[in-house]
């Protein structure tokens, strides 16, 4: 195929994205426009979305560059939800760091932080009732700490040993608690979205009251999921919380490879007119209050809304990841929006119901009650140290009721692990 | 067979107010197999209703659904059309109940028409069912008659776990021989085609033995069961004919007795033949049968191709074909 | 699941849409507003989408009520090329009226009219060079017509036949014609959008000048492949043409059903932050403008365009439709935009250009041709009755070259063939 | 193996301006398991670069470019994550020549890494394999140490027709005895593991025989032949193992020429057991090669479960299975 011009037409041109600095490069993020408090006033909940595109496009924000919070969004929390929601963050923090640490130290195979998304999974959270639906994707573990999940059953779960309740079977952080709203986690990408509709629309079918909330990465918005769920919602009116945490990054690739180059992820709203509202996700009050506005538009029939939380990926993708081959590395550093703990932190200090002292301690109490429930989970195993559940729980709960196939499999299976390990092979 | 298809759905409808029918056109207009007519009018517009054209959307939903403590019972409006929906159903429903160790659980029926002798085309005529057995996690059923059509479809809804529940278009409206020269005969000439109006299930996971025999076993489903019936009683060949209905899970002591009382094995499905079913099949016999077998097992299948549109007959696995199997088989 | 009533709140209640009308209620499209002709000019090509996003719930007009072309949109066009126009979709609509007949005597198995619908193709395929690649859906044959593909070899098609060139292998109407820019056509619903993307991506890439344009139906915008392609073609500026003919129903399913209550199928572009454009789609020359904009935009590497044509399908879904079962009879008499082809003719005649004589006898004239050309197509066979390719070609193209078990298959069916029709088996 | 993979993009980027490769972080960061590393920055953006989180959209894009006249390699991140895409393989790709009568053709090859033992849990471990070789029109390959995937992903390349290229991603980085708690050795200390840095091919479609024996023939592909081997060497068995490489088309006649002379047939997957690729291949030899068998053709699977993140190696056909179907095979 030989280029072909004609008509003197200049020839096309492939455009690929590229993020604005690579390693070594020094990030400068001057050009994100940060607007003031209240630009978009809070509008009615009821509000029809043709009349708020501009949300899309703006900035919800509460906590002011003086930490003061302001203007219409502010949800008026007192000082004690304040505390709560920063105690979460940070136990969140914590939890994440020790993880990790587990991780790189062979506890278990993989770990996934949320640091610096912090917001978007525990104020969100916090909005919501006990019993409405949680569709998650791998990165809200926020949200099970903020409904006082018990920490060992996550931490049984990460060293996949046999205290963990999904019987070893997942990859670590791919939690499920039905009880605590908390839907299961499940790899491939989007998938929750349809889900989350479905959930939603069976509650609205039966008259119940509950809705559901979603959660998706930047990335992950690309998938074809997402589209077919916000179609679904649009057509039957769901009572569901799209979220696209924009963390600006996928794994190596940057939001550009979604889409960002040309528009919020929150206008994808407006393509189905449905309401759509672009957060400051480091504004711990700011998403607490969209995601509010959002519930009690969904609670009232008043349909779906998708919520961008403009955040910033503060780590590698995974302990799998690597990211100074891709990023620069002060990044994080020179995020315009800052540190949501740091944020909430400093608003509770300016109105003098906090202290870095208090802060300080917090920090190293909520440390060591990580630790010591860190040092209860390893007395369940960690990954690979034999304290699994048994063999024959491999084969449970494929379906209901084990068909013959599997039963002569599992046969089988223990057989093997007796050719292996002989007469004292039997774990547990 | 479409009437006891709608039967079965409105028996459940009526009986349990969490079977939830949705699907592309299945809602005002019926479905476009009629599958669902009246039942929309009779049952309300939350039971029973149309959905946007995104098969991805409406297995999500589902998947969602049945999480809430729904029953759905989704249709794809062609089986050719169930990839696009193929990654909720491998990678969450038939996976939810055993990641979440029983958190979850996703007791949804996907029916969808599948087979060809339609003159659907290439689009309109696949039969997939092999690889939703190679998908852990899911039942695949697929009914031959209307008796079991709507006591299997029963039995799948309230199954707790996914299944893929295959009609074959080709005999919604009466049985088919294979000669597709001869006029069609309707299901109420036929044996069998007596349903009852209430309810009733048939287990998931039996075959049936549609005619007892000594000389060879045929192990076949759906719109074969009666090409095969049919080639059989002109040869006067002594088959016992075995109607699978469940592909997974394999009712196995049926197939492994008859076997073993035959000696031989034929296996008839309209599926292209590499990977399809028939493989399963024979390699599970050969199996559990080495022994017993005079003769290695038969597979005769859809050709390796596409379901050409005007050549439809040369590709289906029709009396022809089926004849010079049972030669082959009786002569090894 | 019980019902369960919370903090007072009102149940969740589950919509489902529904059309206006029914069988036996009287269609009434008085609520459809039709915008004045230029009520939003024409923009320059190169304009950023924000800039117009009202163009996206707009419609653009050039025909005004009295047949007269107005405003900024008009292309002006011509007599001659007016008159090619009109030509171009009566042909379609003789066309359309044989082969549907044809089916109905029992010639073939399967058809599918553009009744109504017949500028989208036409006009649309007129504004492409020749060697831009269309990537219609099975209700864009009127390219095939406009851009002189030998009618004889769409018919050969439709038969299944000898002659067909898709060796009768394709349900009828699914064509393939790359030498005229046609790509092949897929029975399943909306793959065809990202492959235009990624033909117009390749073209780009190839610093070539050629662009893509593509269909689909409202109802299917809902495939998730309808989101992977309009994701792409913004992230790589792909000069590609998207086109959604929105003619109010899937099947038996009104565009409600894709979502259409609460927007237009033109604003999904806002969400990708591409160009949106909703066109009166009986409005030859509006749908021609639109199309040229759209074409001289991706051409100048301006990127994609999304275009709604808003119209309505005047007869069933396909030969195995029947819409007086689920839509209300008088529906298309009623239509507010009325029939492409009246208001091009009697735009011609109002510029003194074309008379209602000429028509009746163009239209004959027309007829003629086509059925003439029928019997031609006739003698190379019908479906099911003897002059088929040969069985072998079945066998041949599923992959370049023919694997040892396509050939064994091959002698075996071949086999068959003669056990069943002995020595004379062998047709053509 | 990765760097053969790697070199074979290379040399094909550098042949052949129609080739271009993109995928989820295969361009700047060069693939999560650095099948592209440096191939952006030698071949620029628009020959090598990111794309969009959607398979479907990957794979469609593909067609599509492929339509145009390029050879567009599309990376799927795991085959875990190949559904969403599989639409446009199965409806699309695979059709593309058939439906058009060779109007349009699709000479794409997907590369995706699958396979277990990395502790990847259920979704990045998955097998898909047989699913693809039920799809008439695709090409399915897998190779088993660098120098073949080297040659065989340059032929898939040059292939005008769609082809599934599946990396066994447990043995990127060395072979793999099955032994998972002995030190990994790496591809340098391996024979047959000197890739030559420029081009060259091997044959699709054609096994290659890695040890020959006559007491049992072992088909199998992937890492599974690194395992068979050294359980082989090991046990002192008298295996001939044969690797197909290609799965469709088969390699058949080594096949059958071997399982004849041994009289044994064993087949090895990591893919469940239940339809699959070992299904077709115990169908066919015992199609084949009926009155040469003395057992039954054996297969040795992963189980029908999904893969256990901790279970792991109690799921692996691993050492142990083997050797147990060996004892089965070889006393029958
Ligand atoms: C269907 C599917 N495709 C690909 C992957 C591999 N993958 C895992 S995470 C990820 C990036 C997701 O990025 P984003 O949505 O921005 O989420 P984040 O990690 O930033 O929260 C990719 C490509 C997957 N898990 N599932
Ligand atoms: C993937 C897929 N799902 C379902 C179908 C069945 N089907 C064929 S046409 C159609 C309706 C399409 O409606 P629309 O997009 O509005 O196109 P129109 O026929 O009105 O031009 C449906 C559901 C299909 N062909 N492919
Ligand atoms: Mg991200
Ligand atoms: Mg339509």
């Amino acid at each position: 195929m030989a280029q072909r011009l004609k008509n003197n037409l200049a020839p096309l041109r492939l455009h690929v994205p590229e993020p604005k600095f690579r390693p070594g490069d020094k990030a400068d993020f001057s050009d994100i426009v940060v607007p003031p408090v209240d630009a978009l006033p809070r509008p009615d909940e009821a509000v029809k979305p043709a009349e708020i595109h501009d949300l899309a496009y703006g900035l919800v924000r509460v906590l002011d560059d003086d930490s003061g919070a302001r203007g219409s969004w502010n949800p008026g929390l007192d000082a004690d939800r304040l505390r709560l929601m920063l105690r979460k963050m940070l136990l969140l923090r914590a939890f994440d760091d020790r993880m990790f640490r587990a991780q790189r130290q062979g506890k278990t195979s993989f770990y996934m932080k949320s640091f610096g998304e912090e917001a978007t999974s525990v104020a969100t959270a916090m909005t919501l009732q006990h019993d409405d639906m949680c569709f998650p994707s791998y990165r809200q573990q926020g949200i099970l700490i903020t409904r006082d999940y018990p920490m060992i059953e996550m931490m049984n779960q990460i060293y996949s040993n046999r205290g963990d309740r999904l019987k070893g079977r997942q990859l670590p952080i791919m939690y499920s608690a039905k009880d605590y709203g908390f839907f299961s986690i499940s790899g491939n990408l989007t998938t929750q979205y349809p889900q989350a509709v479905g959930w939603a629309m069976a509650s609205a079918s039966r008259g119940d009251t509950r809705i559901a909330a979603v959660w998706c990465g930047d990335g992950s918005t690309a998938e074809g999921d997402f589209h077919s769920a916000l179609t679904f919602a649009a057509v039957y009116n769901a009572p569901v919380i799209f979220q696209v945490v924009n963390n600006q990054w996928a794994i190596s690739s940057f939001s550009g490879f979604a889409g960002s180059e040309r528009t919020t992820f929150a206008a994808r709203a407006i393509g189905y007119g449905i309401a759509g509202l672009r957060v400051d996700g480091n504004d711990a009050l700011a998403v607490y209050a969209a995601m509010e506005w959002a519930a009690n538009r969904a609670r009232t029939n008043n349909g779906p809304t998708l919520i961008e939380y403009f955040t910033y990926r503060g780590e590698g993708h995974s302990t799998s990841d690597d990211p100074s081959a891709y990023r620069a590395a002060e990044e994080y550093a020179e995020w315009p929006l800052g540190d949501p703990v740091e944020r909430l932190k400093a608003h509770l200090i300016g109105l003098g119901e906090w202290s870095d002292e208090q802060h300080a301690a917090l920090s190293v109490a909520l440390m060591d009650e990580v630790k010591t429930t860190q040092k209860e989970a390893e007395k369940n195993g960690i990954l690979g140290h034999g304290l699994h559940h048994p063999f024959e729980t491999m084969f449970e709960d494929v379906f209901e009721e084990m068909p013959w196939h599997l039963k002569e499999q599992c046969a089988q299976m223990l057989e093997e692990q007796h050719d292996k390990f002989g007469d004292e092979w039997k774990p547990n | 067979m479409i009437e006891a298809i709608n039967s079965a759905l409105d028996v459940m409808l009526t009986r349990d107010p969490d079977v939830v029918i949705m699907g592309e056109d299945v809602g005002y207009f019926g479905g476009v197999f009629r599958a669902t007519a009246g039942l929309q009018r009779k049952h309300g517009k939350t039971r029973v209703f149309d959905t946007p054209i995104t098969e991805c959307g409406i297995i999500g939903v589902g998947v969602g659904m049945a999480a809430y403590g729904l029953r759905p019972v989704p249709e794809i409006q062609f089986a050719d059309y169930i990839y696009p929906g193929l990654d909720q159903l491998v990678s969450e429903a038939a996976r939810m109940r055993y990641r979440s160790a029983n958190d979850f659980i996703c007791p949804m029926t996907v029916r969808s028409p599948f087979g060809g002798g339609i003159f659907g085309g290439q689009t309109h005529s696949q039969s997939p069912e092999s690889m939703f057995t190679h998908v852990c996690g899911i039942k695949t059923v697929i009914p031959a008659n209307p008796y079991d059509a709507k006591g299997l479809l029963i039995a799948a809804i309230e199954d707790n776990d996914p299944v893929v529940f295959f009609e074959p278009k080709r005999i919604y409206n009466g049985p088919f021989s294979g000669y597709y020269d001869r006029p069609v005969e309707p299901w109420s000439k036929h044996e069998g085609s007596a349903v009852p109006e209430d309810y009733y299930r048939i287990e998931l996971g039996k075959a049936a033995t549609v005619r007892e025999g000594e000389a060879v076993t045929v192990l076949t489903y759906g719109t074969m069961v009666h090409v095969v019936k049919a080639v059989v009683a002109e040869t006067g060949i002594d088959a016992e004919i075995i109607d699978l209905r469940t592909l997974l899970p394999l009712d196995i002591e049926t197939i492994e007795a008859s076997v073993k009382k035959t000696g031989r094995c034929m296996v008839v499905h309209e599926a292209t033949r590499t990977s399809g079913f028939g493989a399963e099949l024979a390699a599970q016999v050969q199996e559990r049968c080495f022994y017993h077998l005079e003769a290695p097992v038969e597979r005769v299948t859809g050709f390796d191709t596409p379901y050409p549109h005007s050549l439809e007959w040369a590709y289906f696995p029709g009396p022809v074909r089926l004849a010079r199997a049972f030669d082959k088989i009786m002569k090894d």
